[in-house]
């Protein structure tokens, strides 16, 4: 039944939700402009793969191309992956499985938001007067002295919504630190909550050098002086230094919320406590702190000094110890489990068969030899893809059909779940699985036309891309349908443990009626099955 | 020269090259000595992962059959093997990350460690062609031909943005950067007509900044050298070392480096190659970046025991006289100025 | 947040404070070769950021916690700063054909 | 805790109680300080690899600078620090005139930090020491030598805001202070914005010798 008094039906004024300090609602105004941003970069994506359809790339000239797959990297990685699931599924739930009212500062949540779709105007605006042409990666000193595009208006963009990401950061440490209910000691923490916390302390620590970074450039841009140029005296190695400095801890920034979601759902469908708890708890801390110390691994053929190219190929084999961790404790969780596939569980087991080739790949480009080779070309494109696409994207929509029932009180059609789930699963693999050996062929990255020899793959993916864009359309369609027509969700449908699944559906506007107390480890699952 | 300056930007074309490439080839020709060493990693890497991956999907596709939902099977606990499990599966592939880590650095250091006797060709990198120095004096635009079987030292530098010289037969790229040179090298092991890409974002026709690299046999390389013109080539004036002799003498270089000048300037004899010890306590090895920087800013690395009174160059030197005036001082490695000034004199 | 420090303690530290103070100042005007004066600056500096952090913020008397995270902004720059300058300290030592260093 | 601060004071409704509100607060503002040492970070690897390399231009540029007025900065900004220090002691000690005597006191410091900077910059105007194309000096280091002065003001400007901000906050809470008629309820406001003010003081501490003290200094 659902409740007469829930967080959504409370007030329903438009004012309501643009004022509102409910980490609820706030959760789900980022669905809604993370999903716009999303289709925005899809569309940039889908036009990008129809025109490496042919060698000459004749539908769109070197010009747009150039801007589209900009646009894509920009809107894609800061304005969908960064934000995706701390911003809806962490605000959500981070409160509700700690069993607090709300986020320690619900003022400051909404003002990330606000902050949030400030830079995203900023950047759209860049994309509406003209685009710009450097990469996501603004390399200097193409970014400061020949770029003609909008470097400056999506700069900013990117500096503001840094700032929206280093106050979600900021609010949820403060939270898991210090609104537990009582009871809830750190190892009994569900891994979900371990995973944003890692996630935060990368975003607190890594984004404002970002920031600044991008301050500089905008400085070299404006008043010609030199800090990255080396016409004018600087480094552009300077920039790579301070941008991967942020830009590889990015990286995990998009993962481990991934792996927090896919945990939890591997639990609750194995009906088992997850295997080795304290490790997949703490490889997330690890990869937090490890994933800082890698970043030069993007750098081996910069002109980086060799030396230290091999210590960063050293620490780069480091950082991937915990994530196999991860991998292997996901698989043993299912061993004797009581396995049920439904919709989340097909995403979870699509997320750990994908991030596992997308993990691996990243060998390849730790081995320093090997990177000469694939460094800039599609071999490292089909790696990210792999991690970003097929492991981050796939568990967001395994969360989101997870704690669907929880979010909006509706059921999803399951049959639709499922077909969904799969088609995405197969397009990916055929989108990007062929771009491993065309990147080790040779084809390099960010090119808008290339040699004839490489035709084959490149339709191959993007027949898969195609697939794959339906695959995206499907779950937004019935996820729509299912907010008017859908079956009305109990309390905790799928049967599962965890304070969020204590409260109805969708929960009261405070949460919980009285604050619960926690006497038991996360992942009861021993008794209820 | 400025007219020929930019590749005309044509769509790239199918080649005979590519020697063994069938439609579905999943490793390119390999055609350095760097090749075959790179792609063993590759497919020692590839069987590992791949075993990884099968044995972890083939698990996970066991686990989720036989324990579905409602299966009569044994569900009781396993007690007691968690924290042995844990450490086996965080040290086994510790230890083979570290195997492969050294054996990636191994190679990777190969690769930055220029062979001694390996023969010089200067490339530069301008949005959006790569024009290529020989020794000899012989330009090309375009278009590289090297010697089979010799080891070949790049020394590399950008006009304007990052560029990055990838051919993949070769298994090596290098980015290219502006104001100051980066090295690698390569030794072909075939003969035949490669690839060049630029993989480093460069602007709008960063997809069309290619080239062929046609790698000759040793005596169809001479001839070449000989006749030395293929269309896109072109050929300088005279060698580099003559070339570099002009620019040293018309900047008047000599009148403070020369050993009987007045005006106290560190020597120039022998100086690539050794060891040149700064008035900050810091030591180098002189190479060609030290030696352009010297030039164009003086100011920075000051020799010890010496004053900061040298003007800055910047601005009136091109970067082709650039590398001639390096060579000319490499050549003076093995004969000191003076007798060469002696040796011209004597001539004329 | 108990007790509060007494007054005195605090112009002892302000005192303290300004002596450092003079003391850079002070030396700046003997010229150190080359990069002593720079290590010897910072040196002071850090010296006074940490007397500020312990009697000013508190963190003498804080929980492990805070003091953690007081620590972690340092010890981050500290891997920011000294994993970039790996980078220009060891540019440059293979340079020539040949030579090790 | 045995603190004197619970007496009267609601903590925000997702607060179980003032002090875990009080806690809460601190500990976000120690967060935000981790973020802002990393954002002063950047600008700092910078200004140690170009002095490395470029370090006669920097000396040069560096010895233009008014050091004197740096190290007067210097000590007036420690002295804001003491006045805060001794501001969150007269809220824990709920003593209302000293807390505004103390409150004010680190309000005139700023603004006098702020008001130097500002004549400095002017003096810096004067002497033409401006980046683009009026930068007065040619020749050798001139490129280094406006890099240094690039580095100057982004730093120092960087730190003006900051100082700015802090002394809203500062004025916010005088206001607040005069208008209270609870002052524990201001203990938790007081204390964490200390913490601000006192780390744009550390800041400076660095800014300090890094840009003024890098030559010899003039008087």
């Amino acid at each position: 039944m659902r409740s007469s008094h829930d967080y959504l039906n409370s007030d329903v004024t438009i004012r309501s939700w643009l004022c509102t300090r409910d980490h609820k609602r706030i959760a789900l105004l980022y669905l809604i402009s993370i999903t716009l941003f999303f289709f925005i970069g899809g569309a940039a994506a889908a036009i990008i793969r129809l025109n490496l359809m042919t060698p000459s790339g004749g539908l769109v000239s070197a010009e747009t191309y150039n801007r589209l797959f900009t646009m894509h990297g920009v809107i894609m990685v800061w304005f969908f992956l960064i934000p995706s699931i701390p911003t809806v599924l962490g605000n959500f739930l981070v409160p509700l499985m700690i069993g607090a009212k709300d986020l320690a500062f619900p003022r400051l949540n909404l003002l990330s938001w606000y902050i949030y779709i400030l830079g995203g105007s900023f950047t759209f605006a860049a994309i509406v007067a003209g685009g710009v042409d450097t990469g996501w990666t603004f390399y200097t000193p193409y970014s400061t002295a020949f770029s003609s595009s909008f470097v400056l208006l999506t700069a900013a963009g990117v500096f503001i919504t840094g700032f929206s990401s280093i106050l979600t950061g900021l609010n949820f440490i403060v939270t898991i630190h210090r609104m537990r209910a009582p009871g809830l000691t750190w190892f009994r923490l569900p891994i979900f909550i371990w995973s944003m916390w890692a996630t935060s302390v990368i975003m607190v620590l890594a984004t404002p050098v970002l920031a600044i970074t991008l301050l500089l450039m905008a400085v070299e841009r404006v008043f010609k002086v030199g800090i990255f140029d080396p016409a004018l005296g600087g480094d552009p190695l300077l920039f790579q230094h301070l941008f991967w400095f942020y830009s590889h801890p990015a990286v995990y920034i998009m993962i481990l919320p991934g792996m927090g979601v896919v945990s939890e759902i591997i639990c609750c469908f194995a009906r088992k406590r997850i295997f080795g708890y304290a490790f997949v708890a703490l490889s997330s801390v690890a990869i937090a702190v490890i994933g800082f110390f890698v970043w030069g691994h993007h750098m081996f053929v910069s002109g980086q000094s060799a030396y230290a190219g091999v210590v960063f190929s050293f620490l780069s084999f480091l950082v991937s110890v915990p994530s196999a961790i991860k991998v292997f404790n996901w698989t043993a969780t299912l061993y004797k489990g009581n396995i049920q596939l439904r919709t989340p569980m097909v995403y979870a087991l699509g997320f750990i068969g994908l991030f596992t080739v997308g993990g691996l790949t990243g060998l390849f480009l730790a081995v320093l030899a090997v990177d000469v080779h694939v460094h800039d070309t599609y071999f490292v494109i089909a790696h990210f893809h792999f991690i970003m696409v097929g492991g981050m994207v796939s568990a967001y929509l395994g969360g989101i059909h997870f704690w669907w029932p929880k979010i909006t009180g509706k059921i999803y059609p399951e049959k639709w779940g499922i077909a969904a789930a799969l088609l995405l699963f197969f397009g990916f693999n055929l989108t990007f699985f062929p771009q491993f050996i065309l990147g080790y062929l040779g084809m390099p990255r960010r090119y808008h036309s290339y040699p004839p020899e490489f035709q084959i793959y490149h339709v191959m993916s993007t027949l898969g891309s195609s697939i794959l864009g339906l695959g995206y359309l499907l779950p937004f369609s019935y996820l729509l349908w299912s907010l008017r027509f859908g079956k009305d969700a109990g309390p905790n449908d799928w049967n599962a443990s965890g304070l969020e699944w204590k409260t109805s559906s969708p929960p009261p506007p405070h949460n919980f009626e009285s604050t619960p107390l926690v006497t038991q480890e996360a992942y009861d699952y021993g008794k209820s099955s | 020269m400025e007219k020929l300056g930019f590749r005309s930007i044509k769509p790239w074309k199918n080649s005979p090259m590519i020697s063994n490439s069938s439609l579905l080839a999943l490793l390119p020709t390999q055609a350095s000595t760097l090749a075959s060493d790179v792609d063993l990693i590759t497919i020692a890497l590839v069987l590992l992962c791949g075993a990884v991956t099968f044995g972890l999907m083939s698990a996970i596709a066991f686990f989720v059959v036989r324990y579905r939902e409602g299966s009569v099977v044994d569900r009781s606990p396993v007690r007691g093997v968690e924290l042995k499990l844990e450490i086996f599966w965080s040290t086994v592939p510790l230890l083979i990350f570290i195997c492969l880590f050294v054996w990636g650095a191994e190679r990777y250091l190969e690769m930055h460690s220029v062979p001694a006797g390996a023969s010089e060709i200067y490339v530069t990198a301008k949005q959006w062609m790569w024009k290529f120095q020989h020794a000899n004096g012989t330009q090309e635009l375009g278009e590289l031909h090297v010697p089979l079987g010799r080891p070949i030292k790049l020394v590399m530098i950008s006009q304007d943005v990052i560029h990055s010289f990838y051919v993949p037969a070769f298994r090596m790229k290098q980015d290219v950067l502006p104001d100051r040179y980066t090295y690698t090298w390569f030794q072909a092991t075939k003969p035949g007509k490669y690839r060049l890409f630029c993989t480093q974002f460069c602007g709008t026709e960063h997809a069309a900044m290619g080239g062929d690299i046609i790698v000759l046999p040793e005596a169809e390389f001479q001839q070449w050298a000989s006749i030395g013109v293929s269309q896109v080539s072109l050929r300088g004036s005279g060698d580099y070392v003559k070339q570099g002799q002009t620019v040293f003498e018309r900047h008047g270089c000599i009148s403070c480096h020369g050993s009987d000048s007045v005006v106290r300037a560190p020597s120039l004899n022998g100086l690539y190659g050794s060891r040149v010890f700064l008035d900050n306590g810091d030591s180098l090895v002189a190479d060609e970046n030290y030696i352009r920087e010297s030039v164009l800013e003086p100011e920075v690395k000051i020799v010890k025991g010496y004053e900061n009174i040298m003007p800055s160059f910047r601005g009136q030197i091109s970067e082709e006289e650039m590398v001639s005036l390096v060579e000319y001082l490499k050549y003076s490695k093995t004969m000191s100025i003076k007798s060469m000034e002696k040796e011209r004199g004597g001539r004329e | 947040m108990t007790h509060p420090s007494g007054v005195r303690g605090f112009i002892f530290i302000y005192l303290a404070l300004l002596a450092l103070l003079a003391l850079t100042f002070g030396v700046s005007f003997f010229n150190l070769s080359g990069s002593w004066g720079l290590i010897l600056n910072l040196s002071i500096s850090f010296l006074k950021a940490i007397l500020i952090g312990l009697f000013f913020m508190h963190l003498n008397r804080s929980p492990g916690l805070t003091r953690v995270f007081a620590a972690a902004g340092f010890c981050w720059l500290a891997v920011l700063l000294s994993l970039a300058l790996t980078d220009y300290v060891s540019r440059g030592w293979i340079a020539l054909p040949g030579r090790w260093p | 805790m045995g603190s004197p601060l619970n007496a009267g004071v609601q903590p925000q409704e997702q607060f179980k109680s003032i002090e875990q509100q009080h806690e809460a607060a601190t500990q976000g503002m120690w967060i935000f300080l981790a973020t802002e040492i990393l954002f002063f970070g950047g600008i700092f690897l910078a200004y140690f690899i170009y002095r490395r390399s470029y370090s006669i231009g920097f000396e040069r540029m560096s010895e233009m600078l008014d050091s004197f007025l740096g190290t007067l900065n210097t000590a007036i900004l420690l002295t804001s620090s003491l006045t805060m220090a001794l501001s969150v002691r007269a809220v824990q000690l709920e003593k209302k005139g000293s807390l505004i005597l103390f409150l004010v006191l680190t309000l005139i410091f700023g603004v006098a930090f702020l008001t130097i900077k500002g004549f400095e910059y002017s003096e810096d105007f004067k002497n033409k020491l401006v980046l683009g194309p009026s930068f007065p000096f040619h020749g050798l280091e001139a490129v280094h030598m406006e890099m240094f002065l690039l580095i100057y003001y982004v730093m120092t400007l960087i730190h003006a805001v900051h100082l700015l901000v802090g002394i809203c906050l500062v004025s916010l809470m005088v206001v607040k202070t005069v208008r209270s008629r609870c002052l524990p309820a201001l203990y938790s406001p007081i204390e964490v914005i200390g913490l601000y003010w006192h780390f744009v003081d550390v800041v400076w501490l660095f800014l300090y010798p890094l840009l003024y003290l890098a030559g010899r200094p003039h008087i």
